[in-house]
């Protein structure tokens, strides 16, 4: 292929800073500038070439950085990137593009927590699981993703698209607790079972969940039964239970649960007959 | 110790009538004198400006609360750090800087002396434990006692001198400085998740008004002798019509001044000079104030200037920051202190688009310029409430630009543009009158007699700004105003330069003052034996453990004021 | 039997971490498993007796302890310390704290044979990676 | 020779007590006053077998005595060259050693945290997100005339707490037990709920869902559901009732929150309970925090670098991030490379995972007593104990910060772990030019 190969010379021990590994800040530099970067391992500061054997050319505009090797131990690969490819061969760490605003970066292995944090744009693909808080932002901040789509192959974590404000979370695997809690905006599509909790404190956006769902919490009210829901352009048929809440944050954010995977919650048709 | 010549500055030193000469500045042991030696260390100073070390008069910089905005919010501090360097520690601002960067910042402005406006006795401990992190500047703390209970109780049983000797037992026991008093009787009443809105209104179970509260106090610091006037955060901060509250408020204690001086200094007051009955029609209140302040002579205010930025409230008024909250409906703290006072801490962000925000912005100024004598001004931005100390700055350009005032305006909220006197409003302030209310009239203010002017004797805290005085236009130049007092070219304190054009280059232990108040020992004792049992119910603490030994004042200036009791 | 693991502190575990975590006392009041009387009595143990408790996370014997803050059917609890921490679920869902409480487990009576491991044999045991 | 000491601060819980009279009789302590079951322990065993009083090196595989100077030697050579070193503890000390321990950490490039990161560190992230709603200990004694505890059980964890301070205190507007609600919910009927005026059992894990119920009923929204978390929506009805219809009502949540299923959000629910119930009521929150200074490291930790814990000093100034920087997480990595611990038991309060880790690098102890730790350490440093033979900083649950007293004298030759970690940090900051 075309583009940069980085390749990890040795197995990581300590937290490594890769913040600066995207292809919007390596575009454009010499072989020798890119080789002579300096990122912190731990508390010392280490060339890019200490690391990495880094091969390949840096010509188009439209950079594609390939990494490989087992990142796990490496910190917000991607960060603030805004256009080009990152692929991953291996696992990737903590803050896998954070605040990235556009470009796709693909991960062949799992990621680590808080991929896409504070996302604005651009695409992340992850062939295996990713970690907790995937589309969140930072503690505190009360703003999440705010554009962007984030698709895992895999299962995730917990608090997936924390105070999401738009974009899109697509889950082919389960998820954990805490799907869309303080979610604002935006989608989050779950293709497996997820723990529960789902949209807890949510005031708006969209939760669909096609798998199983322990109980939907009782901050919730049932609203309708969906024959099927709209993701992106994607119809997904149901049917669907739609609740609506969190109404503990007057919230009108709208939940869909797969009707066919959760007999135990048959219960609350009663309650929509009252609703209607 | 060194020796430090200052060469041909302009300086401005109002308390002296030094009003920008071209004059040398003799430093040795830390003190203004008339001469130094050949040996001294010159500093060329010509071009340049020379003004004493700047003295904040309310600024929330230290103590629980402060630590409490800290927790809250990370995603404050993440966007703005400080990486450690040889001289200085590493740490975080933005709008709650951490208390190394509170130091440094400080002193690279040109501020040599900064005091805490707000700290409840019993836990000023923890006060204390922060501003000895505070680096280089000097400081000191005010004791928050408008809601406290014992004062309440004697001020119901008129027990003047009773209470007296209380409040300086407390002060000594705390090393406290001056007399605060925030909101009175209503953050008692908050205790219940009441209010108080208006000066005649008893405190619930005390039976005593607000207004009894404040002219009890202003009695009281009359009689210790104490150097700072009563610092008084009024009732109905933050609300629409408050204005009248404050001028009330200042009039209550118009009959207690002693000798000329100011008996009251009216904290932040463009919080509290709101007219209008909503916030739809709220408008600004400066006017009515300003003509109070230029008819009478026993009120000084500090403006509490709001300047656009995200920030982080923080006041012991409990019930304000509550209805901050119900504004916001972001993130709330509240911390109500046992028998003394509360407090509450909400994140707001001050948009020059939002009306009342710009409102705000226009009274603060209205103030500062409609007050005819700058010594009963001083500049602040209630720190962080108004905005961070950081952007002194801004507000001294549009002091002293209308220009500069007129760039904000055309950017404001146009309805509040349209409501404020601000742009009929042509005075400029002078270098000479910014000297007075950002050092010469808050030293004053305080009592410090070796702070705020470079005669001989005075602390050798001087601040030299980057600025030609002569070939200077502020009026057309303010954007070098700014960047001028952003940074000194060098900062002095107690003769040492720490701060030279932006970098902290040397970091000292600054002092902390504090009154040592005396009342005749049989008062006291009769006090403090009424005082013991009570004491006990009310707290949950024993009477010894609330007593703060001096050696948490790593360097303790004690000053000792004589009562008249 | 399926039970739920709650860990936390007890009085006992306070006053004698403080006489020594190395201490005779310690152990005595830390390497136990409180259990609801009727539990109990379903699994035929009586007080003193030993007993495995088994979670996805490890397993470990106990002296079995009839709980003074019963009825709390299906639910065991085991004093904060390093037995059981050989059990408890290390995951923190992002949080900095491990799930110390509400662990799916299963008790069993234990067997002659299984005997409650001392300090340094649950230190060798951890080290050793079982 | 015999003398009392009154007013002694108590340095076990969070309660920081502060009325002990202790008798001190030859430079031993002989009696204790007005002091708890633990404190009276504390009291009776500081000095007791476990006491370490030389310090101790690792050399293959076994200990052998040195003297101070070389042991803060080899633990300052230790840390220094490490690549991404732990300071870890920090709540069994004074407030002026914890600010001597962030400014170590700084030097050295490593990260610091206590143990706020096993106890309320769930809540101190939830308070980052919602605020809290708190006052001081005073406030509950005078005012409050409804009190639950949640997931905590005092009679054992803070065995004075109802005395001085809620139930059973005697302040300016409530005089005795009659005038006070007590509400306890918990997943067992603990030694607290059997002095319950209410006892609410909650399934376990589900605390989050019994709090979300409970805001729906404060707003009056209706809840379809009969049973909550095992609790029927009748009585939830009846607690929500309750709450608004108090006076000032206070709401102490311990460990049975932040360490089951939600974790900080939990925690969240439960800010945002209290916070809400302030548009009816007075109402106020409070972690019930362990250890007799946990809170004041924070508080330290927090003025020195604006964050409460879990702080990276890796790049020169302060980062934080839970989840990525806190101990646990760094340890189950596998991230660190040395560690330094400060009066504290890691090894026997962490899970396996963790404590692999830790027995895998080299890990330095600075700690009075013998502990699980100290067994795996490759230096361990004795220190003296804070409270009772060296003054120091305490802040209380609620914040209150108190000075307490040094009482006797420590055994020959001890130094403070403020000194112990200064001497550390001098001799680091030399290694590191």
């Amino acid at each position: 292929m075309s583009g940069l190969i980085l390749t990890l010379k040795k197995e990581l021990k300590v937290p490594l800073d890769a913040s600066i590994i995207s292809p919007t800040n390596l575009a454009g530099k010499t072989m020798d500038e890119v080789k002579n970067l300096e990122l912190w391992e731990g508390n010392k500061k280490v060339k890019i070439n200490e690391i990495f054997h880094v091969e390949g050319e840096n010509k188009e505009e439209d950079l594609t950085i390939k990494l490989v090797g087992d990142f796990s131990k490496a910190r917000g690969l991607g960060f603030k990137m805004s256009g080009g490819k990152l692929v991953i061969e291996g696992n990737a760490g903590l803050r896998l593009g954070e605040k990235m605003k556009g470009g796709l970066i693909k991960v062949s292995g799992n990621a680590g927590s808080w991929v896409g944090s504070e996302m604005t744009g651009g695409i992340i693909e992850i062939e295996g699981d990713a970690g907790d808080f995937i589309g969140a932002g930072y503690r505190g901040g009360r703003r999440g993703m705010r554009g962007g789509k984030i698709i895992v192959k895999g299962d995730c974590g917990v608090e997936a698209g924390a105070w999401m404000i738009n974009g899109i979370i697509k889950v082919y695997g389960n998820a954990g607790i805490f799907p869309g809690i303080h979610m604002k905006g935006g989608t989050i599509f779950i293709k497996g079972n997820c723990e529960g909790r789902a949209g807890a404190e949510m005031k708006d956006g969209k939760i669909v969940i096609l798998g199983f769902l322990p109980s939907v919490l009782p901050s919730f009210d049932i609203d309708d039964i969906k024959d099927s829901v709209k993701v992106e352009e994607e119809k997904i048929s149901g049917p669907f239970y739609l609740f609506t809440g969190d109404l503990n944050e007057d919230g009108i954010g709208k939940l869909y649960v797969s009707i066919n995977s959760n007999p135990q919650l048959k219960f609350w048709e009663e309650f929509l007959e009252r609703v209607i | 110790m060194s020796e430090i010549l200052i060469k041909n500055g302009f300086v401005f030193d109002p308390l002296n009538n030094i009003n920008g000469e071209k004059m040398d500045i003799f430093i040795k042991d830390g003190k203004i004198v008339e001469k130094v030696s050949s040996k001294a260390k010159v500093i060329d100073a010509s071009n340049m400006v020379v003004m004493p070390g700047g003295v904040d008069i309310h600024s929330h910089i230290a103590g629980s609360k402060v630590n409490a905005g800290r927790v809250l919010r990370p995603e404050d501090h993440v966007k703005d750090f400080e990486v450690k360097t040889k001289v200085t520690r590493s740490g975080v601002g933005y709008s709650v800087p951490s208390t190394f960067t509170t130091g440094y910042r400080y002193a690279k402005m040109g501020y040599t002396t900064v005091f805490e406006p707000a700290t409840p006795p019993l836990k000023t401990r923890h006060t204390h434990e922060e501003l000895r992190d505070i680096p280089i500047i000097d400081k000191g703390c005010f004791a928050l006692l408008g809601n406290n209970w014992f004062i309440m109780e004697y001020l119901k049983e008129d027990k003047l001198e009773e209470c007296a000797a209380y409040v300086s037992w407390l002060l000594n026991a705390i090393k406290g400085y001056a007399i605060k008093i925030v909101n009175p009787g209503g953050t008692e009443a908050w205790g219940w998740g009441k209010g108080i809105s208006h000066l005649d209104e008893e405190v619930p179970y005390f039976n005593v008004t607000p207004k009894e509260i404040v002219r009890w106090l202003c009695k009281i610091n009359n009689i210790l002798n104490l150097p700072h006037p009563i610092h008084v955060h009024t009732n109905n901060l933050g609300k629409p019509g408050n204005y009248v509250t404050t001028i009330e408020t200042m009039d209550a204690v118009k009959d207690l001044s002693k000798n000329g001086e100011a008996s009251i200094h009216v904290t932040h007051v463009q919080f509290n000079g709101f007219a209008g009955t909503s916030w739809l029609n709220l408008a600004s209140g400066a006017p009515e104030i300003a003509d109070y302040i230029n008819k009478n002579a026993h009120v000084e205010i500090d403006i509490g200037q709001v300047t656009f930025s995200d920030t982080t409230t923080m006041t012991a008024d409990g019930p304000f920051q509550y209805i901050l909250y119900l504004l916001s409906r972001e993130k709330w703290v509240n911390a109500d202190v046992e028998a003394e006072t509360g407090a509450g801490v909400v994140p707001f962000r001050y948009k020059k688009s939002n009306y009342v925000n710009a409102i705000q912005w226009g009274i603060g100024l209205e103030l500062a310029l409609l007050v005819k004598d700058p010594w009963k001004i001083h500049m602040t931005t209630d720190h962080p409430n108004g905005g961070p100390f950081t952007h002194y700055p801004k507000v001294i350009a549009w002091l002293m630009s209308k220009k500069a005032r007129e760039k904000t305006l055309n950017k404001i909220n146009k309805n509040a543009k349209r409501r404020l006197d601000l742009p009929g409003i042509d005075r400029e302030y002078t270098l000479y009158e910014i000297a007075i209310i950002t050092r010469a009239a808050t030293a004053k203010s305080l009592g410090l007699k070796n702070k705020g002017h470079l005669g001989v004797g005075a602390d050798a805290d001087v601040a030299i700004y980057n600025l030609n005085y002569k070939s200077l236009d502020p009026s057309k130049d303010y954007k070098l105003i700014k960047k001028a007092f952003k940074q000194t070219a060098y900062t002095i304190k107690d003769g040492e330069i720490v701060a030279k054009n932006g970098e902290i280059i040397a970091s000292s232990k600054g002092k902390i003052y504090w009154v040592n108040s005396k009342v005749a020992e049989d008062i006291q004792e009769s006090m403090l034996n009424n005082l013991k049992m009570k004491f006990e119910e009310y707290y949950t603490v024993k009477m010894e453990n609330y007593i703060i030994n001096e050696s948490y004042l790593h360097k303790s200036f004690m000053l000792n004021v004589q009562s008249e009791v | 039997m399926k039970v739920k693991l709650i860990t936390g502190r007890s009085l006992q575990q306070g006053a004698s971490k403080e006489v020594g975590k190395l201490s005779e006392e310690y152990f005595n009041n830390v390497a136990i498993c409180e259990l609801d009387p009727s539990d109990m009595e379903a699994l035929n143990i009586s007080p003193g007796q030993n007993i495995v408790l088994k979670t996805k996370f490890g397993e470990v014997v106990l002296k079995a302890v009839k709980s003074a803050q019963a009825p709390h059917k299906g639910i065991v609890f085991i004093p904060y310390g390093p037995w059981a921490n050989l059990v408890v679920d290390p995951e923190t869902h992002g949080s900095g704290m491990p799930s110390f409480k509400g662990i799916e487990a299963e008790v069993f009576p234990a067997k002659k044979e299984d005997k409650i491991l001392t300090l340094k044999e649950v230190l060798e045991k951890i080290s050793g990676g079982k | 020779m015999e003398k009392i000491i009154n007013n002694v601060v108590c340095t076990v819980c969070g309660c920081c007590c502060d009325d002990l009279e202790v008798k001190v009789k030859d430079g031993k302590i002989v009696e204790v006053k007005n002091a708890c079951a633990v404190s009276l322990s504390k009291f009776q065993n500081y000095n007791g077998k476990e006491r370490i009083v030389k310090p101790l090196i690792k050399e293959n595989g076994e200990f052998k005595e040195c003297d101070l100077k070389e042991a803060i030697e080899k633990a300052s050579k230790i840390l220094a060259e490490a690549k991404y070193p732990l300071i870890y503890g920090l709540s069994l000390t004074s407030t002026e050693a914890i600010g001597k321990a962030v400014e170590l950490a700084e030097a050295l490039g490593g990260v610091i945290d206590n143990t706020t990161s096993v106890c309320h560190g769930p809540s101190l992230i939830g308070v980052h997100d919602v605020g809290l709603v708190t006052c001081t200990l005073g406030e509950v004694k005078n005012r409050a005339d409804l009190i639950i505890y949640w997931g905590s059980n005092p009679i054992f964890s803070h065995p004075r707490h109802l005395t001085r301070y809620t139930v059973f205190s005697r302040g300016k507007f409530r005089r005795e037990r009659g005038e006070r609600k007590l509400v306890v919910v918990d997943v067992r009927k603990t030694a607290t709920a059997k002095l319950a005026d209410i006892f609410i059992q909650v399934t376990p894990n589900q605390d989050y869902e019994l709090i979300s119920a409970l805001r729906m009923a404060v707003k009056g929204e209706e809840i379809y559901l009969n049973e909550v978390a095992g609790v029927p929506t009748s009585k939830i009805e009846e607690l929500a009732d309750l709450m608004i219809s108090c006076e000032f009502g206070i709401l102490f949540f311990g460990l049975g929150l932040t360490m089951s299923l939600g974790k900080s959000r939990n925690i969240d629910a439960a800010l945002s309970l209290v916070r809400d119930l302030n548009e009816r009521t007075k109402f106020l929150i409070m972690p019930m925090r362990g250890h007799y200074n946990v809170t004041g490291a924070n508080e330290v930790i927090a003025w020195q670098t604006g964050y409460p814990f879990a702080v990276d000093f890796s790049q020169g100034y302060p980062r934080y991030n839970p989840g990525e920087t806190t101990t646990i997480e760094l340890l189950t990595r596998g991230e660190c490379d040395a560690a330094l611990i400060v009066g504290s038991d890691p090894i026997a309060h962490f899970p396996v995972s963790a404590v692999k880790h830790l027995m895998k690098i080299p890990v330095i102890t600075i700690d009075p007593h013998r502990s699980a730790t100290t067994l795996i350490s490759t230096v361990v440093i004795p220190t003296v104990i804070t409270g009772i033979e060296a003054e120091g900083t305490v802040y209380r649950m609620d914040g209150v910060p108190l000075e307490c007293k040094k009482l006797v004298e420590p055994p020959l030759g001890l130094k403070s772990d403020e000194e112990i970690i200064n001497e550390i940090l001098v001799n680091v900051k030399k290694l590191k030019e």
